[in-house]
This record gives structure tokens, C-alpha cells and sequence, in this order.
């Protein structure tokens, strides 16, 4: 296998996604759009589409830029450092990597004309398996009703990916997000992005609309969340290191009892032990990378690796990110809060902690 | 009232009891209880029914907004063993404590230790009467837990200071009639000396307030301008603006640090109440062993910090319990906040909103993450801990 | 209930305890007992008895000192901070109250005449619901057969009581440790005390040496448990504070890099965290003693609470201690580590912290 | 050898692969491996079949037992890639390694940064022939994690040195022929200056050695005492008994200590071997949800770690991974007692034995409290990390 460090190529990526993002899409975006009520900047979007972001995972015969997975976990890293708001996730990894393995089009995710969001969970507890929305037989086709719920970009996407349950099976449909019955409610979470509780009451849906094979939807929806649990865990590994950074640079410079707080040594010790967890988990959002770009359908283990370790490493980062600042950092003035935030959200989202561990622990033969 | 034996005891226990039963309204002894309820008195305080008013000025006039303090001040005279006995009896008849505030709790207390006869007979009785609203002004922007490095000045000019500077985290100091702070009025002499405890008019002209907006939303905290600010030096025959000596007000201010710290412990940290954690788990299954080991230790070591409350007010009873109290706010306030990442990480997605299935979870869990930073940081807990409690040494 | 502070005649039974075992069981006595094979000293045990000790749950009418839980858990926990080995736990607490609470004599333990062991465990994690151990009918009688392991005192004993499953269900029985058909082999266990497997072949048994009722094993045995529990904890408590204390004050004297460690924040602060969880638990026992006083059938909880709480404090009381000390806490040479092989014998002796965790979850509402 | 490209890397692969088929004895190559097995050489070494010979002579004589030395001082002058392949063969062929040993870890290293060309040609050879078995002298009782604290102090007597002190967590001292030292041969000077690096003959009259009994049983630790021992200035023409500049053996013990924490992170620590957790927890049982918890975070947790050192040695060949190679040290160590925690816990009443159901689980238990102190505590570790690689101040 590859090495477990960047490629040249991996360098200039990220030198060149950061570049674009400190100017571009610095914290202080997030907190303009959420005083603007709204979940992301779509002239932000234009210009990651330009540079090919979105379609980072399309094939480049679909005009597509097709970097891989690990390029597509470096774009994530880079905007969870500084919290960048965008479809990039849902649409340009999760749906991109569903259609492109069923072997559907995925042009119009490159060129930014679709955005997509993926509708699974149903309860507080993210699990694929226990979907219970109906996919009633309907003639040819299918009638959907029930409740999704925590939907990232659930508002704002133009197509759903929704899993329900078919007489064969659970079922991955690919639908019009204005498909007549289906009804959208905006959820107000911490982080100031957009989620979305779906409600489907009989919604039409034909063969056309099914991804993969009917009744193996959970096989269909594999790759999407292998693809998608990895780069989550780059987003929260990046959101790590910026909080980190803000922190490391508060210790450096502000003086109390007459010293930089940053030569207490208990407080070194405990940044210490931080930017240790932080360089460990590191390594498994490489290697996430570096596995599911070479043998994607062996990558279970590697990414729920990554996504357990990069959950856990963020909330450390976050909760030392606020005590460190004192009172300060306890303000909405400063950006820490929302870095707290975000980890909280994204702790959850696509499986939490137990979650993820539980697949790592079946893996190395618990009976977890 | 002069200490009593068991037996009297018991009577006054009868005597308090029947009191408050005929005196507190109906309205006011009802279970469900919100912070609203709550009156902080003030000259700009509106009462939420005129029953909480009348129970208001009932127990004033007794001198129970303040059991413990000498009747000479509008307090009750109450000795430990009485005031415990009237709690209790509130407790019992479900009866809501009728004046809560500041002055109570800190101003109240350093006066009675610092303060001159007069400050006493004037300051005290606006406190217990809830007459008038204190805030407290110690620390300032970009100080921190640093709390002696005092950067707002007061100047002498003869017959008054002119204060210049600001201070931060001064809770609802948009709601509050006055202010006791420390300003510097030595700035040639030593950090901890040249520090004064100095009571200021909200009203004097060149006083502002800007409320602070906190991670979990909208906050008590205010930020407080002082900008050429008159205060004179006395408010009248012994009545120096000045709490203890002056230059001396970090004596004032350690004192009621390590009382602030022994309240916490007395059971504000609020550990017992809110959210269980069983319930939630109960809603969202327990089969994640990582969230049902947590809530398992979480469950042990919340009763255990309970007992240990307990134990350090009958300790407290015995003779006080010194720097040791820092054990408490650290503990509990660490405790607290794991508590509140269990009971977010159980809820799920349930829990991520600001105000969803479980209500306002969300934002109470941001805001338990100042528990370990107001009031001194855990860090600081810890320092006197080490240096004072287990006396290792400070070279 | 009484307060939760030390009352004036239990000041002066700590003081009186401490003076005693201080003078004539340091920890250096644990280690000439290792050296010379035997697991505690009887000339030791002779003064603990002459001073009541042996008596302090057995009524005054029968030559006990009677003194009650909360002393019984005072003397534990001097006794664990010089980690004095003797039958203590197993005999004067343990059986005493099993006795007492059947009714059945306790004076010979309260005289020193015997001493007691108690057979419970069968595999390695406490369970005694669990007891698979036969009691055959045989006549009137029974017949026992099966193995015991992990018993306390278990060579020493003169008396042992064990758990046998009868047709009418679990049954406490009270045996001479020298009946026919029982073999004890000690188990040469980090703590360098007295610990057997036992081996019941066919072992005889009348309705005299039952303790309560047939088929009641598990009620006899409660409140022996309760008080082993709490007196456990007890004495881990006391290892705590006594590992806490040697550590503290080298942490005041050794000197390196030119300051003495104590100086140093990260260990200042550590050490102080250690001494509040010390603190916190030190409650749960003072509280276990007196809910055994004052309600000794309800004080499950109360007694789960304190060993959870001391099984976990003494464990990281022991690990600071050694990490604390460097090297030199490392070497035989040094206490440090009899604390740490005894807090963890006797993390596993009577429940672990899962097994007294669980009794507090389920008390409060929770299904573990 | 000079670097080869792919393709001569390939020939280079097939004709070692070649040589170790042919060479090395088949009793060596098999898969259960115990300490005991390995050659760590010797005067006083007795090798435990006549295959050990065998094996360690061929190596030798192709300089196989230090690929990456010169062949004048032993080597095989082996590029890294080139040595990459070599223990990629020997794995693939589950050859043993010929030789192990201090000299060839840590004093070949100093020699060959620091040592002069005469040195180098002497003591190297002796080492990678195996004839030799050098320990190391740095720690000294009561300095602890000070290791520049040296009190062991050589003094000047013309001709020789004379040397008295003591040393302690000698690994092997009672087996070692020679040992390198760290003693103070200037003492009027600043700590980290006045000491040297020395190499002292452990026949030298005056050198007595006693071994350490650990918390978890024997060791192979031992304190070694220096009782009037005189050490010749010169052990020939260019042969200085000290390495580097008189009153510099700090900066040659410093590259060694950073060296030794790559080695650690080099496959050292022992994190990947061993007793399965798995295992244990499946004999147990698994309805304790504090142990699941705990399990599953461990499980996480290592397979971390184990990347981690992957990366690092990746990074390593690019340049070195510098002072944040104490991070390894330090998580590993960590990470290493927190599995025998819960393998101590999982394991229940089975695990307390010296020797039991689970073999020697205790005494490794214990033993592993020593990883997070010795080369090293994790506080001098979070230390380096703090101050070299945050870069956090120092005041």
C-alpha cells in the first residue's frame, strides 16, 4: 500500500485548499451566515465547484476531477479547520460515491447543477438497518411514507437519497427533492448548518428512481457511507487542528499572574497530550484514505477506525479549546464556541462513537 | 435570638412552621418552580403577581430574606441550628424563598466582616427589604482568573473618586441599582495591595452596560463601562464609598471568594436537579456499552459527590471546612460537565437542537461549560489545592 | 440520620487503631510476611482480638465489643493504609454477620477461637447468583461437591462458609475446615496474602451446619455481604489515603532539576485531583457505615457506592503513587507496590467496580 | 554499496532472499520465538544450539548483523531501502535476527557520530561480531528523570582516570563485558557541561554489579558501583576512553536518547503482540458494560497507535520525525498500561496470579508500569513535546 504520509501532489491539494479558504471561507463566515439565516454561502459553493471540489469523487469522463478519496478527505480536513459550510459531503462524497458505484450519472454533482442530500436516520441513533419507512408496492413503482429525519443539507438540496423499506428489502431511491408529497422542516441544530426533517407521505417513486438493485439497498448505500464516514472524520480531524491552533496561539500570547498561561506546565502537559490524540487520529484519516483508494469495498474497518478516533480527539479539542480561554472563550465574539458546536453535531451525524467503535471491536473479533 | 437547647428548639420549630403556613400565599407553594419565580428585588423589579410581594414584605418584616443576619440589619438573628430548622420547614410546606440577590449572598456577607456600623445600618436593611439591587464588578476584560490584576482606577479627587476602566461577567448588571467592585486606587503599590472594594450608584452618570451573548445563547453577563464615572467618598456620616480599608479591598474580595465557593458547595451546583440521565438513556436503548460504561460511573460518582455536599455542610456546621471548599466547585463543576456530555451524546440527534425533544438541552449542556470557569477556574481550584490544602511547594 | 462526620468516639477508635497498627504492622511487616511464606502474623491477629477487634459485630452477650459497622469500617481502613494482612474482613466482619443476622453463635470468632473463610466464587468474576456448586441430598443431609476459588484466608480459616445449590435452591452452609473430603490449595496471588481454591469431594453436611434457611442462601448471605463490602472498601479507602500519603510527601522532598518535584504543576495538579477523588469516596464509606447502623437491610446501594467508588480511587491512588515515585517505585526495594498488587486483589475480591456499578445504575432507574 | 534504482533493488531483493534461504539453519526459522532465542553475544555468552553460532558468524561475516554500518567497521553498508528489503526477507523467510544487543542500538550509533575513526575501527567490529556486550550507565539513584544530574565522577589522574560513584537501571550489567558511562570529569561546571561519554571495562578492578528486584519480580536491572576504578585515558593509539570532547558527553547522550525514542516508535513497544483482549474478554464473558466500553476504546485506540508508528516510520525516511518522536514514547507507553488494565480487569480473579490461567499476566502487568518511567517519563516526554514542538514559552 501506499506510504502513511502525503503524496507531492496530496501537498499541493491542501496547500492549495487552505490557501483558498482562509481567504475565502474564514470562521467568520459561519457566523455571517448564521446571523443571515442561512446554512451556506452559495457563491462559496460556485467557486468550490470551479475547482472541481464537487466533483472530486466523478469520473473525469463525466467532467469530473475524479482525485480519489483521500483528496476528497483532504478538501474535508481543510474546511473543517477553518468550519466551511457547504454540500461538499453530502453531495460530492456521499451521493457521488452511491450513483457512481450503481453506475449512474454523476455529471450534474460535478458541475454543481444537483446538490444532494442523504435521508437515513429515523430515530435520535443513526442505523441504516433498522429503517422502517415504508416503500409500498404501487403498480410498477413504489409509494414512500414516513419520517427522515437529521438530513444534512436537507433543505437546501435539490435530490434526495432516501432509504426505505420494500417488500424485498431496504431500498436507496434517488428522488427530486420537490417530488409532490414530500415536505420539508427545518431543523435548528447548534451548528448553524442545514438540517432537515423529511416527511414522506405517499410519494411516488418508480424503478428509474431505485439505486443499485431493489431490496439491497443497504448494499447500495455502502460505498456512500464508507465514502462519507471517512470524510467526516477528516472534517472533525481538521476542525481538531483549528481549534487546536486558536488555542496553542491563546497560550503563546496571553499573560495572566504576570506569564504567558501557555508555561504553566500543567496546562503544557495537557496541550501536549492533545496535540498527541490529534496526531494519532490523524493517521487513521490517512490511511482511511489510502485503503478505500485502493480496495474501497475492504474499507469498513478503516473508515469507522477513523471516524470513532477523529469523534472523540474533536470533543477533547473543543471542551480544552473552551476551558483554556477562560470566560473568553465561553463568548459568541470568539469562534471556539462554534468549533464546540459543529464537533457536537458532527459527533453524530453518519454514527456516533459506539457506533463506529462497535464496528472496529466485530472486526478485531469482540462480540461487540 | 440566644442559642437554644433541643427542646426549645422543637418549639421554635412549631412556632416557625405556623408562621410561615398562615403567612406564605397559596400561589407562591406550588411544586412547579422556574427561575422566574424567583424575586431579585430592586428599584426596577416588577413583581409577577402581587403575591410575591405581600410574601415579600411579610418575612422582611421579620427579617427572613436575611434568618442569619443580627436583627439590627433586618435579618432575624437566627443561629445555625434555627436557620436550618426554618429551611427545612420551607422545604416542607413547599414554600418558595421570598428575596434572592447579590447583596444577599456577597455584598451582605462583607459587610457584616468589613464594613462600619453605618455601612451596615444603611447598606443592609435596602438589601433584606429587597429595596435595592447589588451586582458584583471583579473581574475585567482580559484578565481572567487573574482576578487581582485590577486595571479600572479610581482617582482621589479630593472629595471624590473619578473611576475609569471596565469589568466583565458582571451578572444582570443591566438589571442591578449598584455595584460594589474593586478598583485600583495605589497604582504604585504592589498588584494584591492598592486594590479598594468601592460601592458605585449604577445610576451616576458615565455607567454603562452591554449585555454579553454566550455560546449557549443569550446570557445574564454583562459587560460594565466606567467612563469619568463621580463616585464621592462618602454617602454620608461613616458611610465611605470604601468597604474595609483602603488598598486593603483584596482582603474583602479572598473573603468572599472562599464564601462564594463554600455556597457553591451548599448546594448550588444543582447536581440533584434537572434531566435525569436514566430517562434518557431509557428513551434511546442502552445497547452501546460505551455510553451505558459512562452512565454507569457518571451514576456512582453522582451519588457519591452528593454525599460528599452533604458531608462537607456538616463539616461546615463543625467549624468550616477553609480551602478545602475548592474541592467542591472543582469537583462538581467537572461533574456536572461530564454529566451534560453523557446526557448529549445519549440524546443523539434528539439533542442537537436549541431547543427540541429534550427541550432546552442543548444550549444548558454549552452552558455548563463555564461551570469550570466562573466563579475560579478549575485551574485555579487546583493551585489552591496543591499549595494550600496538600501544601506542596511553590518553588 | 447521623451526620456524616467522624463522632467523637470514632475519632478516638481511628486514633487508638492508627497509634496501634502504625507501631505494630507498618508495611514492612507485609513484606517479612511474604519473605517468610506465611500470609499474616497470629501473634498480630492475638492483639487485634485482645482489643476487640475481633468482636466489633459480635453482641456484647456473647464476649463481643458490638461496636457496630461504622467502627468495623474504621478499623478496615486503618488497617488498609499499612496494609495489615489478617482474618479482619473475612472472619470478624463477614461471618460475624452472617451469624449474627441467622442467629447462629459468633462469640469463637469474637474470642479469636476460630476464624472464618467465605467460599463464594466459582470462576473468575463474582457472582454468587450464579453458584453452580452441589448440595446432593444425602438422608437428612447433604452432600457437597464441586470448587470454590479465590477464597480469603482460605488455608488459614478453622471455618469456612460456603454457597452450595441444594434441590430447594442456595444454601449457606457453616463447615469445620477440616471435614472429610475438602482439600484447600493456596493460590499464590500478587498480594502475597491468603488466598485457596477449595475442592468439596462428596462433603458431608447435617441441617445443623446451615446458616438461615434451606434454599435461602442468598438472604443469609446478604447481610455478610453488605458488611464485606463496605468494610472493603473500607479498606481500600485506607490503601488510597496511605498510598496518597507516601506519595505526597515525596513529592515535598525529592528534589530534581533542581526543584522538588511537589513545585512541579502537572504533578501539582494531578495530585490534587487524586486527593479530591480520595475525598469524594472517603464519603461514600462514612456514609456505608452509617446506613449500616442505621438500616442494615437497605443498604445495598450504600455499600455498592463505596466499593465502586474505592475500587476505582485506589487504582489510580496506586498509579500516581508508582508513576509519581519514577524508578524507585518501581523496585521491590520500595512500599509503593504492595499497595498496587493489593488495591487490585482486592478491586476483584467481592464484586468489581461493573458488578457494584451495576447494583447502583439499577437503584437508580437504569436497566444494567 | 551505492543506492540502486527499482530495478537493481529487485536483483538486490531475489539475490539476499537467496542467501538467507540457503544460510540461515532451519531450527532458526521458526515462528514460535522467545526472548530466550535471541543472540545478544559476549565473552560470557553461551549460545543455546550450535545453529545460534552458525547463524551469528555467517551474518557477521557479511556484516548482516548491522546492515547499515560501514563495511570497515563490521557492516554491510546497506542504503535504508536496501535494509528495508533485508528485514522484509528475513520476515517472509521468519528468520531470526543474528545478533542483539546495546552496542549495536545505542553505543555503535555514538560511535559512529561521534567516535574517532580508530575508535570506530575497534569497537565496532567487536560488536557486530558479537564478542563483545556492552550496557549502558546513565541513570544514577536519586536522580531520576534528571539524567544530567551525574554524580559519578572521574578524576583526572594523569595517565588514567579514577572513577567512583554508582549507577543504576543497568539493563544486564551483570552479563555486560564493557559499559558506556556518563561521569562528570569537570566539576566546577555548569550541569549539562563536565561530563563525558566513557567506555570502562566491567573486568576493571572496583566494578561490582547487583541485580534490582522489581515490583513484578526479578529484572534484568541491576546498580553497578565504581569503587576506585582506574580507566586508562587511552586504550591505544587513538583510542581515548571518552567519546567526543572531554566534558561533552552530554551532547552525544542527547543523540542517543532521541534515537532511542525512534526505536521505540520502530517496533519496540510491543503494542501488536502479545495477549489478545479479544480473547480474554471472550473467556469472561462480556455483559459488564464498563469492560465492553473500555474494550472497544482500547481496540480503537491501538489500531491507532499502530498506524501511527507506521506513519512515523514513513516519515522517518523522509527526514527524521525529530522531537515529536516523544509523542510515541509517551501514547505508546500509555497505551501499553492501559491494555494491561483491562486485561487485569477483564481477566477477574484469573488474572491475580503470579502464575495462572493466564500465564504470567501479572508480573507483565506490573512490569508495564515501568514503560511510561524508564528511557524516558511521560511527564519529561509531554515536556519535550510542550517546549520543542508546540513551541509553548518557557517562562
Amino acid at each position: 500500500m501506499a506510504m502513511l504520509i502525503p503524496t507531492e501532489d496530496e501537498t499541493m491539494l491542501r496547500d492549495a485548499a487552505r490557501g483558498f479558504l482562509d481567504d475565502a471561507a474564514p470562521v467568520a463566515n459561519l457566523r455571517a451566515n448564521r446571523d443571515q439565516g442561512r446554512a451556506f454561502d452559495p457563491d462559496l459553493w460556485a467557486e468550490m465547484v470551479k475547482m472541481g471540489w464537487a466533483g472530486v469523487l466523478v469520473g473525469e469522463d463525466e467532467g469530473g476531477s475524479d482525485m480519489g478519496f483521500a483528496a476528497a478527505n483532504i478538501l474535508a480536513e481543510e474546511m473543517g479547520r477553518t468550519l466551511v459550510a457547504s454540500p461538499f459531503l453530502s453531495s460530492a462524497v456521499i451521493a457521488a460515491s452511491a450513483l457512481r458505484a450503481a453506475g449512474r450519472p454523476a455529471g450534474a454533482i460535478a458541475s454543481g447543477d444537483v446538490t444532494y442530500a442523504l435521508a437515513v436516520d429515523e430515530g435520535p441513533k443513526f442505523a441504516p438497518a433498522a429503517t422502517a419507512m415504508q416503500a409500498s408496492a404501487d403498480g410498477n413503482g413504489f409509494r414512500l411514507s414516513g419520517t427522515k429525519t437529521f438530513v444534512g443539507e436537507g433543505t437546501s438540496a435539490t435530490r434526495i437519497l432516501v432509504l426505505a423499506k420494500a417488500e424485498a428489502g431496504l431500498t436507496l431511491f434517488d428522488l427530486e427533492a420537490d417530488r409532490v408529497g414530500l415536505t420539508r422542516d427545518k431543523l435548528d441544530l447548534v451548528d448553524s448548518r442545514d438540517h432537515a426533517a423529511l416527511t414522506f407521505d405517499n410519494v411516488q417513486a418508480t424503478g428509474e428512481d431505485v439505486v443499485g438493485e431493489v431490496g439491497q439497498g443497504l448494499a447500495a448505500l455502502a460505498p456512500a457511507l464508507r465514502a462519507g464516514h471517512a470524510a467526516l472524520a477528516a472534517e472533525l480531524t481538521g476542525l481538531s487542528a483549528g481549534a487546536f491552533g486558536i488555542t496553542a496561539a491563546y497560550l503563546k500570547e496571553r499573560r495572566q499572574f504576570g506569564r504567558r498561561i501557555g508555561s504553566f506546565q500543567a496546562l503544557q502537559h495537557r496541550a501536549a497530550h492533545l496535540w498527541c490524540e490529534i496526531e494519532v487520529s490523524a493517521s487513521t484519516i490517512l490511511n482511511a484514505g489510502r485503503v478505500l483508494d485502493a480496495t474501497p469495498d475492504e474499507a469498513d474497518l478503516a473508515v469507522s477506525l477513523a471516524k470513532a478516533r477523529a469523534t472523540e480527539t474533536a470533543n477533547l479539542a473543543v471542551r480544552e479549546g473552551v476551558q483554556m480561554h477562560g470566560g473568553i472563550g465561553m463568548t459568541d465574539e470568539y469562534d471556539m464556541g462554534f468549533y464546540m458546536k459543529r464537533a457536537r453535531v458532527a459527533a453524530e451525524w453518519l454514527g456516533d462513537y459506539g457506533y463506529h467503535a462497535a464496528v472496529v471491536a466485530r472486526a478485531r473479533g469482540m462480540a461487540a | 435570638m440566644p442559642d437554644m437547647g433541643q427542646e426549645s428548639l422543637a418549639d421554635f420549630r412549631a412556632e416557625i412552621a405556623d408562621w410561615i403556613d398562615r403567612t406564605a400565599p397559596a400561589s407562591l407553594r406550588d411544586r412547579a418552580f422556574s427561575e422566574d419565580d424567583i424575586c431579585w428585588g430592586g428599584k426596577r423589579w416588577v413583581f409577577t403577581s402581587d403575591d410575591q410581594k405581600v410574601w415579600l414584605e411579610a418575612c422582611a418584616e421579620r427579617g427572613l430574606t436575611a434568618p442569619t443576619w443580627p436583627e439590627a440589619y433586618g435579618g432575624a438573628g437566627f443561629s445555625r441550628a434555627q436557620d436550618k430548622i426554618f429551611k427545612e420547614e420551607m422545604d416542607r410546606l413547599r414554600v418558595k424563598k421570598p428575596l434572592d440577590s447579590f447583596g444577599l449572598w456577597m455584598l451582605g456577607p462583607a459587610l457584616l466582616a468589613f464594613g462600619t456600623e453605618e455601612q451596615k445600618r444603611h447598606f443592609l436593611p435596602q438589601i433584606t427589604r429587597g429595596e435595592v439591587r447589588w451586582c458584583q464588578g471583579y473581574s475585567e476584560p482580559g484578565a481572567g482568573s487573574d482576578l487581582a490584576s485590577v486595571q479600572t482606577r479610581a482617582e482621589d479627587m479630593g472629595d471624590h473618586w473619578l473611576v475609569n476602566g471596565s469589568k466583565i461577567w458582571t451578572s444582570y448588571a443591566d438589571k442591578a441599582d449598584w455595584i460594589f467592585a474593586l478598583v485600583r486606587t495605589d497604582r504604585d503599590a504592589p498588584k494584591h495591595r492598592g486594590i479598594s472594594f468601592m460601592l458605585i450608584d449604577m445610576e451616576s452618570e458615565g455607567v454603562t452596560t452591554k449585555p454579553i451573548r454566550l455560546i449557549s445563547g443569550k446570557s445574564p453577563f454583562c459587560e460594565t463601562f466606567f467612563d469619568n464615572v463621580r463616585v464621592p467618598k462618602s454617602y454620608g456620616e461613616g458611610l465611605s464609598a470604601i468597604v474595609g480599608e483602603q488598598n486593603r479591598g483584596w482582603d474583602v474580595a479572598k473573603h468572599l471568594l472562599t464564601h462564594e465557593r463554600e455556597m457553591i458547595g451548599g448546594g448550588g451546583s444543582g447536581l440533584t436537579g434537572g434531566r435525569s440521565v436514566a430517562s434518557v438513556l431509557a428513551d434511546e436503548g442502552q445497547d452501546d456499552p460505551v455510553i451505558m460504561g459512562r452512565a454507569m460511573k457518571l451514576g456512582v460518582d453522582e451519588l457519591a459527590m452528593n454525599l460528599t455536599l452533604d458531608r462537607y455542610k456538616d463539616m461546615a456546621k463543625q467549624g468550616g471546612v477553609g480551602n478545602a471548599s475548592a474541592m467542591l466547585k472543582y469537583y462538581g463543576t467537572e461533574l456536572n460537565k461530564a454529566r451534560f456530555e453523557l446526557l448529549m451524546s445519549a440524546g443523539g440527534s434528539d439533542a442537537l437542537a436549541w431547543e427540541g425533544p429534550y427541550g432546552t438541552l442543548a444550549p444548558e449542556w454549552l452552558r455548563t461549560k463555564a461551570n469550570s470557569i466562573e466563579g475560579g477556574t478549575s485551574e485555579v481550584m487546583l493551585d489552591i489545592l496543591a499549595k494550600r490544602v496538600l501544601e506542596l511547594p511553590g518553588d
